[in-house]
């Protein structure tokens, strides 16, 4: 076989470089993506006539259209409608990309985890005197958050992997450093796979993150 | 005049050996070339990277000045770019497995599967022999995997430009072989964004590739990488 | 003191509060009984506005209110004025057993955390659960938790306390030490008005008894007259199916 | 502004060929994705000691590699250890890319689903004689899917815009289409909005024929 | 006919079960009382092994087990002697009323549709829900799911059927009528043991009461011989707590 282990094992050094703007683009557009879609599922949740119908037309825009192309309208094609939007730099113009996107796949998990924590959660607060506001963010999203956490790390992996395509952009993070590194050695195979280590070593690292966050958030649900 | 001046160009890293990286520095052909024009004009160069989809869409959209990336000269382009004069010539090549005795010529394609790739102007210029519509034409979104895909024999030809495969069928090792005179010549040169302001750029990059040919640095270059010159036009074939 | 004249509720074409008129006066405890479906809790949630009326006037303590309009301010003005025990606890689940009665303190009464403590541990001590404090609810019996409900409701203060049916939803075994507790605050004067199935717990701690049917009152009086010498058809029915299960339903 | 409104819509006919194709590819390793989720759902549920753990490593790697790496070493990579595997065509690795992948995440989705069923259901089942596997497909299964319809909905939506990747092993679909008009007319910002649109619509599409699916199943839990 | 001898079960380091001695005639009812967490539910969920218990032999009918080995077919075929009725209901929520009857009868006895749907229509007959054969369960009352729970114990013909307190999730008012069905088949000497905390109703319909404390057996015997005259100071306290509720408890 064909497999050249002296380079594949020198390969590494170089990608691991890039794991600190993978993981930076990857949170800041996470956090980003979850602030907005809290808002939109708390929006949608109250199903307002039109505002509902449009938003939903909107999102499913957002979830439906390839990220490559929703990357490439951001970044290439707003300025053609709208000159300002040439200020926007390719890292802003992927951030915004990602968050949008993924703010709308959030929004349904985040709807489906606040329908599930009971009805009387909040009348409860109410008969105590705390205003919904004060409802939400003390007694009702706590409880949603622990529902919507594994699906939301499934979207957090999605979106570490995303970031890769912040290439077409002019971004070089992991995985173009990846593409990059294979073209100059023609070693693909190798060097794919040192990518694809690197990349389930993150997911390994994040799910045991995740894991802990979750036993901490069960602690007043375990008998 | 120039000086502290800052032209941005783009390229892809991915083509071994005109735009590749070793270690983290950005080298090949192309690179080299526009550095030493930049040398002579006085610019800075600030390199941006990226696929090539995002190359025409960072040159279209003011993001870059120009990109050096085996750019070749078509009908296409020329209607929405300006280029430079050509810093090199090309051809669309074909290659097989060294054992494949049944493909010596480009008629012996008909009936074969070839591969092309996208975005480069290979895949056009195979679509555009006559007999084409016999040809079973692949096309790939990316170079990465062909010679894996040809050495495979999942294909039975692979269409690209001749100066790559050249190259990296040397690099690799891998037993695959050229056949017969490439099916096109090219031109390869530097595009621009069409708008006035950049005639005199063009002008500029004109004078520095015809100093850079008259001291024989573009010769050298193209030696280092390729071990020929494929800065001039061969007038054999 | 709870005054309620002309309440009306539908949803969408039920009919389920037909113009009630209550009047409870201050320190009063009032239990409400009648079959299910008749619209008690609809009425209880009315009162504090987790239920919208349609209709009717509602006055708790200072606070005086017009189901057809009133005001975001006027409703958290008036739900302020009440507090309520609920069938199945509905304690906050993320919170401990103290953290439940101090959080209404913190945040509704905007008290000082130490301050808070105070209380909280002190009502905690009163419903017996001290030793319980740092429980999560799901850890507690539903005995426990709906006294930590209680304390709860309690612990703000509110002019009148609401318990719909406290505890129908615990084990038979239960539902004393839930009672004991109820009857101890009914003792100090505490405005309530209470829904319940336990005939015997409201003969026994009740000023007044009302009884509904069909979005009715039907009789009202002290607990004497409307449990043992009920006037009208309709509670003498409700009152021999409900009182001696199961042998008369059997035969 | 500089958008080509002629080209633009004589880009839709060219495409509109190609979905067909896209929705082969997304369908069929979709339901290839569903066995396998299902089945690792079921082993994984019964946390086998050794295993539970080995399947977790190994449902990571599938989770955490971007598709692309995960194509590229299936169709590029394997044959160079395995050479017999040199006969696998395109088309053939991209439906075992995607549906490997997929599985992984939907086994979890499924595991959700089938914990939400309440234990009660299977006692029924099994005091009243029924075994394990007919308590599964009878009773079990059916009020699971429910709950998991939302979930593979939104995974669903994602193949099909991932079949785009498999364009790297030669595979023109849509997405490929649209780079290939694109690269060819340098009208990219045309193509791609087409592109996004026609994804757009089939992603309405089909979200109507999901929320259909729904109210149908759950019937029996409307008061 | 069930046998069951020297049961144990341990929960980790609890013990649930501690020696358990019980025979049932054919035909009989038992019924079982007894504190929360005594292990009365625990006991019905071992006889068909929906807990797995740790020591004892347990006969029903024609088949023995011994709990510390058996094989998944012996268990199957001791599981197919009993049917069972929870607290909870727990109706096949994705089928109809008449669905869940029917459901058994298709799967575990193997019958034709037809056949099934003609035995199905005649228990729902019997439970008095005939015309709620096509709603599903959430539509139903809690009693009116209950009594499809035992008509759907009762499709499949086994030789005992388990009721874990059957009524203990009702409204008040719906006790009676689940109760009366209950009745109906202990009547018609189909071997039953029964966990309630419905004194009068274990009075009337049981041949036997067993009162169980602590994993334990304490005291068994006639209705009138345990309900009426305990010899057992556990059993006195207990019935004097669960029988009159709430005066007692308040006192
Ligand atoms: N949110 C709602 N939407 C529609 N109908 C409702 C709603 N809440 C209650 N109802 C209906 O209003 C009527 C009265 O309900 P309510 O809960 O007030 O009765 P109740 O007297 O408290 O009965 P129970 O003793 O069973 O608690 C019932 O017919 C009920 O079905
Ligand atoms: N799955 C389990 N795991 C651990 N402990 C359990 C489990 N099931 C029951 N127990 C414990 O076993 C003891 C007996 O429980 P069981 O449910 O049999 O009591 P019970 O007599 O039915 O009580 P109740 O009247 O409240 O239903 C209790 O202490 C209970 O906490
Ligand atoms: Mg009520
Ligand atoms: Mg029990």
């Amino acid at each position: 076989m064909n497999f050249e282990v002296q380079y594949f094992l020198e390969v590494f050094p170089s990608l691991i470089k890039y794991i600190p703007l993978t993981i930076g683009l990857a949170v800041l557009s996470m956090i980003l993506a979850i602030m907005m879609g809290l808002i939109i599922a708390l929006i949608t949740n109250k199903r307002i006539p039109v505002i509902y119908q449009l938003l939903n037309i909107i999102l499913s825009f957002f979830r439906g259209t390839p990220m490559l192309v929703l990357l490439f309208l951001i970044y290439y094609g707003l300025p053609q409608l709208f000159p300002s939007f040439s200020v926007i730099n390719s890292i802003t113009a992927a951030i915004i990309g990602l968050s949008v996107k993924n703010a709308a796949y959030l929004s349904e998990i985040f709807r489906a985890a606040l329908k599930s924590v009971d009805e009387g959660q909040l009348e409860a607060c109410l008969s105590v005197g705390m205003t919904r506001v004060q409802s939400l963010f003390r007694i009702i999203l706590p409880q949603a958050i622990r529902n919507a956490i594994p699906a939301t790390g499934n979207i957090f992996i999605g979106v570490i992997k995303e970031t890769s395509l912040a290439f077409t952009l002019g971004v070089v993070e992991l995985f173009a450093q990846g593409k990059m590194m294979a073209s100059a050695s023609l070693r693909y195979f190798e060097t794919y796979l040192a990518v694809a280590i690197i990349y389930w070593a993150l997911t390994i690292i994040y799910s045991n993150l995740q894991e802990l966050m979750e036993r901490k958030m069960s602690k007043p649900y375990i008998k | 005049e120039n000086e502290g001046k800052v032209l941005k160009v783009g390229s892809t890293g991915l083509v071994y050996p005109f735009s590749f990286k070793e270690g983290e520095k950005l080298q090949g052909f192309d690179i080299e070339v526009v550095e030493k024009i930049a040398d002579k004009l006085g610019y800075e160069i600030d390199w941006q990277l990226t696929d090539f989809s995002g190359l025409m869409g960072q040159l279209e959209s003011g993001k870059l000045d120009t990109v050096a990336n085996q750019v070749a000269v078509t009908a296409v382009r020329e209607e929405k770019f300006n280029f430079s004069e050509a810093y090199a010539y090309d051809g669309t090549q074909i290659i097989v497995k060294k054992d494949n005795n049944d493909i010596e010529s480009v008629e012996d394609l008909k009936g074969k599967k070839v591969a092309s790739v996208l975005g480069s102007n290979h895949a056009a210029n195979l679509e555009g022999l006559d007999f084409a519509n016999e040809i079973d034409i692949k096309t790939y979104e990316a170079h990465d995997g062909m010679l894996n895909e040809l050495d495979f024999g999942r294909i039975d030809a692979y269409a690209n430009g001749k100066n790559i495969l050249l190259a990296e069928i040397e690099k690799s090792g891998l037993p695959l072989k050229a056949v017969g005179d490439p099916i096109s010549k090219e031109r390869v040169a530097f595009p621009f964004v069409k708008d006035d302001k950049n005639d005199e750029l063009i002008e500029a990059f004109n004078q520095a590739l015809a100093e850079l040919h008259e001291d024989g640095t573009l010769k050298e270059l193209s030696e280092k990488y390729f071990k020929e010159d494929v800065t001039v036009e061969k007038v054999s074939n | 003191m709870i005054k309620v004249h002309g309440l009306r509720k539908k949803f969408k074409d039920l009919i389920v509060l037909d113009g009630i008129d209550i009047e409870v006066k201050q320190g009063e405890t009032v239990a409400i009984i009648g079959p299910s479906g008749s619209g008690k809790s609809t009425l209880l949630r009315c009162l504090n506005l987790l239920e919208k009326p349609d209709e009717g006037h509602i006055q708790i303590g200072d606070i005086m209110l017009n189901a057809k309009k009133y005001s975001r301010k006027e409703a958290n003005e008036l739900r302020r004025q009440t507090a309520m025990v609920f069938q199945h606890y509905n304690l906050f689940k993320n919170k401990t057993a103290l953290q439940n009665i101090i959080e209404p303190l913190l945040v509704s009464k905007k008290m000082k955390y130490d301050e808070a403590k105070k209380v909280g541990e002190a009502l905690i001590e009163q419903v017996g659960l001290a030793h319980k404090a740092d429980n999560y609810p799901i850890t507690l019996s539903g005995g426990q938790q709906q006294r930590i409900g209680i304390a709860r409701a309690l612990a703000v203060q509110s002019h009148a306390i609401l318990l719909d049916e406290p505890t129908s939803s615990l084990d038979p075994e239960l539902v004393g030490e839930v009672l004991q507790v109820i009857k101890q605050i009914a003792e100090k004067q505490t405005t309530m008005i209470i829904v319940t199935h336990e005939m015997d717990f409201a003969r026994e701690v009740a000023d007044k008894v009302i009884f509904m049917a069909d979005g009715h009152i039907v009789e009202q009086g002290t607990p004497t007259a409307v449990l043992d010498h009920p006037q009208n058809p309709r509670t003498k029915r409700f009152l021999q199916q409900s009182i001696s299960l199961p042998e008369y339903s059997l035969v």
